[in-house]
């Protein structure tokens, strides 16, 4: 088993805690980190498993693939960005507009 | 800003998501090793046709060459992503602070140089790591630094001919895109001698959109309305 | 063989029974002792209904001699006869409400028994006397139902009933001494073939109808029946087909139809049918309470009923053919006459009963209400009182089911709006995947075994 | 491509067109309106009568059209479609002349012809359909053609009925879809054919097909408002004068009973059904119908609702007549599917008219009512009479018909239920017509208005005096040719054929 | 003669448009307008071509599969094409009427480039591409919901926009598993080598959740409400018609070719698709009833129509446990229904909105005196949705049905007639208290004729769809997506 594999699981890794902090936090930003995390994770995974084959050259094409990715990510992050703070002018709080979920807890 | 928000989430369901999540990264983590241990993958196509790709950089050969597709759509969603951000109309949203003296100078030190690394990028993506995007992102951190420093687009600019360079990347994919499916071939098909202009173009034009454009991300509302307002 | 004697023997015993058990029942002092004694009177009769054969029974020391009997045509009455029966029995005072009641309310119990085996008996009855015998106790006992009821009018009605009665049995009388001195024998079967050639013929065949047209209550002889259905309460006037169809089964079993033909008699006859009929409608038009329309549908159907009969005594041919449906016709005459009973006062007590109650603001609680209300308010009338009970606990039933209903539908906005909660929304689609995984997987290991 | 494919699909077209155009008109061009009408009506009426004339004479008229893979859009001429066809461009003429002059001023014209047209195009789409989806998909525009007519007032009791109306009948449509969509996969073909074509199926699908069959006829009996379905149809009363009579003389109430026969004769096939032990039953149900609607009736004061319930009652008829399976009784229920149709318009338009002139409603208020509009109430009692069955009226010869055939047919009870309907009809009828001519008016009408030289307007009176000759004629000259009953016996000769 | 690339120009056009839109604001409607026309003329073209030619295969640059990207147009993709052209072209028509130009600057350019966005995808052969045109129509979406503005609004298009790229990182994972395993991502490449391994199971569960997610099937619709109902309208329109069936068909596609794992024979299950397709037609089941119940419950018209969308979605995968030809073209045919009836709808509620300045229900106030061709467009829309005939939906109605009984699992079918009634409840509720008088009459605004008039022209479609289906399930066969014929 090669060392790249244990990018590779970091990523996975990375991915799993994205879509928790994307779950228990409340605050847009953090969400936002949070999918921008899990977006890294994928982007590790695409690149390390690129380069397993032991010997070869790493396949150029997931890398194209990451950095497109990347471009979509950061557009992506920079409207999120700007909707909350659209969201929290208009509604003086960067959270979505619900109820605490322990009201339903009984 | 001082409420993570974290105890809105009830224990029970907090535990139920960390068996879950456990078992998803189980599963992801198995399904890595499961793969062969060989890359099944194209680099055999990518370098067996690199000679007629125009540039001998394996990665700049898929981005602007083998898969340009992509990366014209994904200009697209950069442009789009700043049609959606003006569209928010969040002028004001962001605090405006006067720079500091250090910011001021650094940024005076900073700008031409990242102008000189982002030139450098562009230059060595048909060989080695580096292209458009390096170059563009190196670029648009010197806007930002500039912006920053409080420098804003002179108003002649913002409107039209703002709007030209940022659809610059977009518009040349599509128009020489198209052009050449003129003489019989097919969309962002480059014939082989022409290949490595081609791409130099294209990588240029997509450099200054791609720094125009995150540059205006950062101010966040069309210059031309901010001034209106 | 011993299986066909047994069976012969209980088969007997059976017949014996459909009248005899309500006759024994009619003893008021078993009453407060037997719980169900009044369905228990109707059993022997649901029996002999739900067996498919025909049987028949010599009574040699019952009167003259007599003989009972059971075919597919007296079981079609006898089953009608049993359903009406058995609705009354329903709607009778239950025991326990009775002892602490008013006493004519023992006799009416009482009369609805001795009514009942008439009733069965003269559908059972193979011969004149029998047939005489049950028909008249069951005339006398309806007089007695008729009277027991409080109202004056129903007084008036049972005079007049009574009247005709006893005409009637005058006549029977006069009819039976007539056959006696023609033939021995009294079976229907064969009073027809002997009667067909005797010279009294017409007299026979004349008074008959007379006797039965009285005890029918058809027109011209009717003025019981709409002051009956006028004035008795409604499990009497459920009843009241019952002598309608005994006197008009009494027509078909005395009288030698499709074997003799009298053409002028039959003409009579014929007519006096049609007038009946024209009497009815018009006469229905006047009336003064729908709860007289039932009766003068009976007139109506009765009198149709006469010119089927005058065609056949003129045309013997005609009663071959279509004389088998006499028995039909009767039948559902009497379930008819008591469906429109049944209906009228259901209606009757729609209209009266106020449109809405006060209390519940929701429509479809109060249309629960509204309905169980009429049908305790009409089942009252009726005399069946342990409804409210019944009512008071289905109401709260409903009232918990509608509250429910009322909290599941709230509970379904309660339940949207978590569902749109992130977190659970999120865990949610987490679990969805990884549901997919395992089901993908499950499929993929188990064909790789 | 010629006439004969092309007829009756211009039959269908002659009044959608009428709808599509008015729906466009601006509300004040009322001459416009009333000329494109009335002009529909007559083309229709010249269309059909083409059409009766080449049926008769062995023509086939059909057009087809691709609807789905395997499944066409049929629109044909057959008898028995001719029968209602018939009927149905009749009466709307009628009835359009009718609304014509009682909608005098009153708003949201363009909308109410534009669905009436419309509601006739659905009807004459049902008399035509020449398979069951097209059937079904013109019963169902049917229904929704129907439900603005319904809640054309505007108001809350208009808006409940309207609901009501179609809570039963898209209920009512889905089970038929259900068992439309059954029955195709179970034989890859909808299409009416004489006789039906499911005898032949294997014997194991039986249960299936009487599943089947209890679906289409409960899908049906909403629409034809057999008994416990009928319930929407007294309600809809709230809805103007002409609608009542077109939802139950021609449209809603027919295509119902229409269906029915269709299902039980051409899709089935009545020999067929019979052997399936289905007919019995929808007799017992029908013969219920008509006794418990008939009972019903007794008690309405308001007119209009009286007229409901008599509807239901007689719709019944129809239904009792496919039931009791024998020639007779079938022309019978055929040959009422006219006379109810003719009689009952008869009574609606004297409805409204006493409704529109005098401002009555109920029964009660109606004291003496034949001295003041003696045409009206002339025709009423004709159609009174009819429908209670006394001869020379149509409702004779129905009656008549329906008797031998249930004595033919062994079905004795049956003479029972007629005769007690009879009586019933009297009870409810013959108070009406001895209070309005023999009692002394009240003094002064509820809300009067003054129409000059006739009693009413006369687009008012004529429809339904016309109407009520009809229904005499029908019932004199039962057994001339083209008349109602002898078209009816042509049917059942299909039908019956050895 | 130069052979037309309508394929390219289906996706050039509407980018050059939302560039010129972008670039001149103030001649944006006419520029809009016209690229729209074009557009629509365009999809004609490339249907055109289809029909002559057959199932097309377009490799951009030059290259093929696996190395490039390919474009592929067969009987499935066409049809969403035109779907989306014939949406589209009524959604610009009503939009010209529907902004004031200071939003109307920044619709037309999202608009344009949610349009390319979805030929893109609807064209693509190449998941990893496809990627791209999802995170492109995705960003457009939410950029369009939050134009109204308002907190709704933009909470709601938050909220859609977390949802879009969790979504889609997930299928971006189920991506990156499948290349790994079998070096490409081309669909047809795909689909000749992918069996059954964990990296792909975990890929389908992966994939398969993030396409549920956008769809917004039930459970997972949580989004899809707020969104759809606080979006102006045409937006509105054109994210249930378009968008949320744009994963559908991405789903589709991997469920016809690459997920079956091993070869079977069509119209069978392959290996672990059983299952998974009893889950999604639980999920649509379950899908429909919520959906009915929740849009009964609504007292506001916009969330009324949204609901129903969560209902339509449900009859969708109904289609996928029945796994027939039947099944499959009932499924696209009810898309195509559903799209064009909704926009009617969404079209219709915003008229009222536009005109009373509120969408209570119960005060509708006579709208149906006031604004009869408004409300004669949402009649008609809800017929097609209910499945009444003669109407589209009845079509797809009567198809899924018949595959429901071919397939002995008629249980799937009683699901439709129970949606079709309480459809029937929803839109009737609407429509009676349109006749009424209300306690609240509205403040009567000017709705322009144009946008009533698209309204009931699209309200008319869905029902001319009922009366001309051969011709769309013809279109299907093309290039036979659904495997080869059973009948």
């Amino acid at each position: 088993m090669s060392y790249i594999f244990l990018y590779a699981l970091v990523g996975m890794g990375l991915f799993t805690l994205g879509l928790y902090a994307l779950i228990i936090h409340a605050h847009l930003l953090r969400k936002i980190l949070a999918i921008n995390i899990m977006g890294s994770g994928v982007f590790l995974v695409l690149v390390a498993l690129a380069a397993r084959t032991e010997g070869a050259a790493p396949d150029p094409v997931p890398h194209a693939m990451v950095i497109t990715g990347i471009v979509v990510a950061v557009s992506a992050t920079a409207l999120a960005l700007a909707l909350m703070l659209r969201v929290r002018s208009e509604t003086g709080r960067a959270e979505l507009d619900e109820e605490p979920l322990s009201k339903f807890d009984d | 800003m001082n409420n993570t928000g974290e105890n809105t989430i009830p224990l029970s369901l907090r535990l139920l998501l960390m068996v879950l999540l456990t078992v998803m990264a189980v599963g992801l983590a198995y399904a890595v090793l499961s793969l062969p241990a060989q890359a099944p993958g194209l680099s055999v196509y990518a370098v067996e046709n690199i000679n007629i790709s125009g540039v001998s950089n394996p990665v700049t050969a898929v981005l602007l060459n083998y898969r340009a597709y992509d990366t014209f759509l994904e200009l697209g969603v950069l442009l789009l992503a700043l049609l959606g951000v003006w569209s928010l109309g969040c002028a004001g949203c962001q605090h405006q602070s006067s720079p500091g003296p250090v910011l001021d100078s650094l940024s005076r030190l900073l700008v031409p140089i990242l102008i000189m690394v982002s030139g450098y990028l562009l230059w060595a993506g048909a060989h080695a790591p580096g292209g458009a995007f390096q170059a563009g992102s190196v670029l648009g951190a010197a806007g930002v630094l500039l912006l920053l420093a409080g420098w804003r687009i002179h108003a002649g600019l913002a409107g039209l001919p703002l709007r030209i360079a940022l659809v610059l990347g977009v518009a040349v994919f599509a128009l020489v895109g198209a052009v050449l499916i003129l003489p019989g071939g097919q969309l962002l098909a480059f014939p082989p001698a022409y290949a490595g202009g081609l791409i130099l173009l294209f990588e240029t034009v997509a450099t200054l959109s791609i720094a125009i454009s995150l540059t205006a991300l950062f101010l966040g509302a069309d210059p031309d309305e901010e001034d209106a307002s | 063989m011993n299986d066909v004697l047994l069976l012969d023997f209980l088969m007997t015993l059976l017949l014996l029974f459909v009248p005899g058990l309500p006759l024994l029942l009619a003893f008021p002092a078993l009453h407060s002792r037997l719980p169900w004694f009044r369905y228990l009177a109707l059993l022997p009769a649901v029996i002999a209904v739900a067996i498919p054969e025909a049987h028949s029974v010599e009574l040699p020391w019952l009167l003259f001699g007599s003989e009972l009997g059971i075919e597919n045509s007296s079981r079609l009455l006898l089953a009608m006869s049993v359903f009406l029966w058995f609705w009354v029995m329903v709607l009778l005072p239950a025991a326990r409400d009775r002892s602490e009641g008013r006493p004519e309310d023992k006799y009416s119990t009482v009369f609805f028994l001795l009514a009942m085996t008439g009733n069965f008996g003269a559908i059972l009855a193979m011969d004149l006397v029998a047939f005489f015998v049950f028909s008249t106790l069951l005339g006398y006992s309806f007089y007695g139902l008729l009277v027991s009821g409080r109202k004056n009018k129903a007084r008036r009605a049972g005079r007049v009933y009574l009247v005709l009665l006893i005409l009637a049995d005058l006549l029977l009388f006069e009819v039976l001494l007539i056959t006696v001195l023609t033939t021995e024998n009294l079976e229907f079967a064969a009073v027809h073939q002997s009667m067909a050639q005797s010279d009294s013929l017409t007299l026979y065949l004349a008074l008959v109808v007379f006797a039965f047209a009285a005890r029918a209550g058809i027109w011209p002889l009717h003025f019981w029946l709409p002051l009956a259905y006028r004035s008795t309460r409604p499990a009497v006037a459920l009843l009241l087909g019952i002598p309608v169809v005994i006197g008009l089964l009494g027509i078909v079993r005395w009288l030698p139809l499709g074997e003799i033909s009298s053409p002028e008699l039959g003409l009579i006859i014929f007519g006096s049918g049609l007038v009946a009929m024209l009497f009815a409608i018009f006469a229905g038009l006047k009336m003064a309470q729908l709860k007289m329309l039932p009766a003068y549908a009976a007139i109506l159907v009765t009198g149709l009923f006469f010119t089927a009969v005058g065609a056949g005594l003129a045309d013997p041919v005609i009663w071959s053919h279509y004389g088998r449906f006499a028995y039909v016709f009767i039948a559902s005459l009497g379930s008819g006459l008591a469906v429109l009973v049944f209906a009228i006062s259901w209606l009757q007590v729609r209209r009266d009963y106020p449109a809405r109650s006060a209390g519940y603001a929701d429509d479809s609680n109060q249309w629960v209400e509204r309905w169980s209300g009429l049908v305790v308010v009409w089942a009252g009338n009726t005399g069946f009182d342990t409804l409210p009970r019944w009512r008071v606990w289905w109401l709260a039933k409903m009232r918990h089911l509608w509250l429910l209903i009322r909290i599941w539908q709230r509970q379904m906005g309660v339940y949207e709006r978590s569902l749109q909660r992130w977190g659970l929304a999120i865990t949610l689609f987490l679990l969805l995947a990884i549901t997919i995984t395992f089901v993908m997987a499950s499929a993929g290991l188990s064909s790789s075994i | 491509m010629n006439w004969d494919t092309w007829l009756p699909l211009l039959i269908v077209l002659s009044s959608l067109l009428v709808a599509l155009v008015i729906f466009v008109l601006p509300e004040d061009r009322s001459k416009t309106r009333t000329t494109l009408n009335l002009g529909g009506a007559a083309l229709k009426i010249v269309l059909v009568g083409i059409m009766v004339w080449g049926v008769f004479n062995g023509h086939h008229y059909e057009t087809r059209l691709p609807l789905l893979p395997g499944l066409d859009l049929v629109l044909r001429a057959d008898a028995l479609s001719m029968l209602f066809v018939a009927l149905s461009a009749g009466l709307w003429m009628l009835t359009t002349v009718y609304a014509v002059g009682y909608l005098e001023d009153s708003p949201h014209r363009s909308r109410f012809f534009g669905f009436f047209s419309l509601c006739v195009t659905a009807t004459v789409g049902v008399a035509l359909a020449g398979n069951l989806i097209t059937f079904l998909l013109f019963y169902e525009l049917l229904t929704l053609a129907t439900y603005p007519l319904i809640v054309h007032r505007g108001t809350e009791a208009a808006r409940k009925a309207g609901r009501t109306y179609l809570i039963y009948t898209l209920a009512g449509g889905a089970l038929l879809l259900l068992a439309t969509i059954w029955l195709y996969t179970l034989t890859g073909t909808l299409e009416f054919t004489a006789r039906g074509f499911l005898s032949t199926l294997d014997s194991s699908h039986h249960p299936v097909l009487v599943i089947i069959f209890v679906l289409l006829i409960t899908g049906l009996g909403v629409k034809a408002a057999i008994f416990p379905l009928h319930g929407w149809l007294p309600q809809a009363m709230v809805a103007p004068a002409p609608v009542s009579a077109l939802l139950h003389a021609v449209a809603v109430v027919k295509a119902g009973a229409f269906g029915i026969i269709r299902v039980v004769y051409d899709v089935f096939g009545i020999e067929f059904s019979a052997s399936l032990g289905v007919t019995l039953p929808l007799a017992i149900v029908a013969a219920v119908t008509i006794i418990y609607a008939s009972m019903r009736a007794l008690f309405q004061d308001d007119l209009k609702r009286r007229l409901a319930f008599s509807t239901v009652s007689q719709v019944s008829y129809i239904i009792l007549g496919i039931a009791i399976v024998g020639p007779m009784a079938t022309i019978g229920g055929m040959v009422h599917l006219v006379h109810q149709g003719v009689m009952k318009i008869t009574l609606f338009f004297c409805a409204g008219n006493l409704a529109e002139t005098l401002g009555i409603h109920k029964i009660s208020e109606m004291n003496g009512v034949g001295r003041r509009m003696p045409w009206t109430m002339a025709a009423f009692t004709i159609g009174a009479f009819g429908m209670i069955g006394a001869p020379p009226l149509a409702g004779f010869i129905s009656k008549w018909y329906l008797g031998l055939g249930a004595l033919e047919a062994g079905q004795d009870w049956v003479i029972f239920v007629l005769a007690g309907s009879s009586l019933l009809n009297a009870g409810y009828f013959l108070p009406i017509l001895y209070v309005s001519w023999f009692k002394e008016p009240a003094g002064s009408w509820p809300a009067e208005r003054c129409f000059g030289r006739y009693e009413t307007a006369l687009a008012l009176l004529a429809p339904p005096v016309i109407t009520a000759i009809l229904a005499l004629t029908l019932g004199l000259l039962a057994s001339a040719p083209f008349s109602p009953l002898e078209w009816a016996r042509f049917i059942t000769t299909l039908e019956y054929a050895p | 003669m130069i052979e037309m690339h309508w394929v390219v120009i289906v996706i050039l056009l509407p980018l050059t448009g939302a560039v010129v839109c972008f670039l001149w604001p103030r001649q944006t409607v006419v520029s809009g307008l016209i690229t729209a026309v074009g557009l629509f003329a365009s999809v004609l073209g490339l249907t055109w071509q289809v029909l002559e030619q057959g199932a097309l295969r377009y490799a951009v640059g030059g290259w093929g599969a696996p190395l490039g990207i390919d474009l592929y147009v067969d009987g499935l993709s066409l049809l969403m094409l035109i779907v989306t052209a014939v949406v589209g072209l009524a959604i610009s028509v009503y939009s010209s009427a529907y902004f004031r130009l200071d939003r109307a600057k920044h619709f037309w350019p999202l608009w344009l480039f949610l349009w390319a966005a979805l030929n893109a995808l609807f064209l693509s052969a190449d998941i990893f591409n496809i990627y791209v045109t999802l995170e492109l129509m995705g960003l457009a979406a939410v950029a369009l919901v939050a134009l109204s503005g308002g907190a709704n609004a933009l909470t709601a298009a938050m909220r859609y926009l977390l949802v879009s790229l969790l979504g889609s990182l997930f299928y971006l994972m189920g991506v990156a598993l499948l290349y790994h395993s079998y070096g490409s991502v081309d669909i047809a490449i795909l689909s000749q080598r992918v069996e059954s391994s964990p990296a792909v199971w975990v890929a389908i569960g992966l994939m398969v959740a993030g396409l549920l997610l956008k769809t917004a099937l039930f459970p997972l619709h949580f989004w899809l409400p707020p969104a759809h109902s606080s979006a102006p309208a045409p937006v509105s329109a054109l994210l249930s018609a378009l968008v949320v069936k744009a994963s559908f068909y991405i789903l589709l596609r991997l469920w016809l070719e690459v997920f079956p794992l091993t070869n079977t024979v069509p119209g069978q299950f392959a290996l672990g698709q059983f299952g998974l397709a009893q889950i999604l037609g639980l999920l649509g089941a379950a899908a429909v009833l919520w959906g009915g119940i929740q849009a009964l419950r609504q007292t506001r018209l916009k969330l009324l129509v949204a609901y129903s969308t969560v209902l339509q979605i449900g009859y969708l995968f109904l289609a996928f446990p029945l796994a027939s030809i039947i099944g499959w073209k009932a499924a696209l045919y009810l898309l195509l229904a559903h799209a064009v009836a909704k926009t009617a709808m969404f079209m219709a509620a915003g008229n009222i909105l536009f005109y009373g300045g509120h969408d209570r229900i119960a005060d509708l106030d006579r709208v149906a005196q006031r604004l009869p061709l408004t409300l004669s467009a949402f009649g008609l829309a809800g017929i097609s949705l209910m499945g009444l005939p003669p109407s589209g939906g009845f079509i797809a109605k009567w198809l899924l049905l018949e595959a429901a009984i071919r397939s002995g699992q008629w249980w799937w079918g009683l699901m439709l007639i129970v949606g079709g009634l309480l459809t029937g409840a929803y839109v009737f509720k609407v429509i009676g208290y349109a006749f009424t008088r209300s306690d609240l009459p509205h403040e009567p605004g000017f709705v322009p004729k144009r946008m009533e008039w698209v309204a009931l022209v699209m309200a008319l479609l869905a029902i001319v769809l009922g009366l001309f289906a051969p011709l769309p399930l013809a279109l299907l066969e093309i290039g036979s997506p659904f495997g080869e014929s059973l009948r």
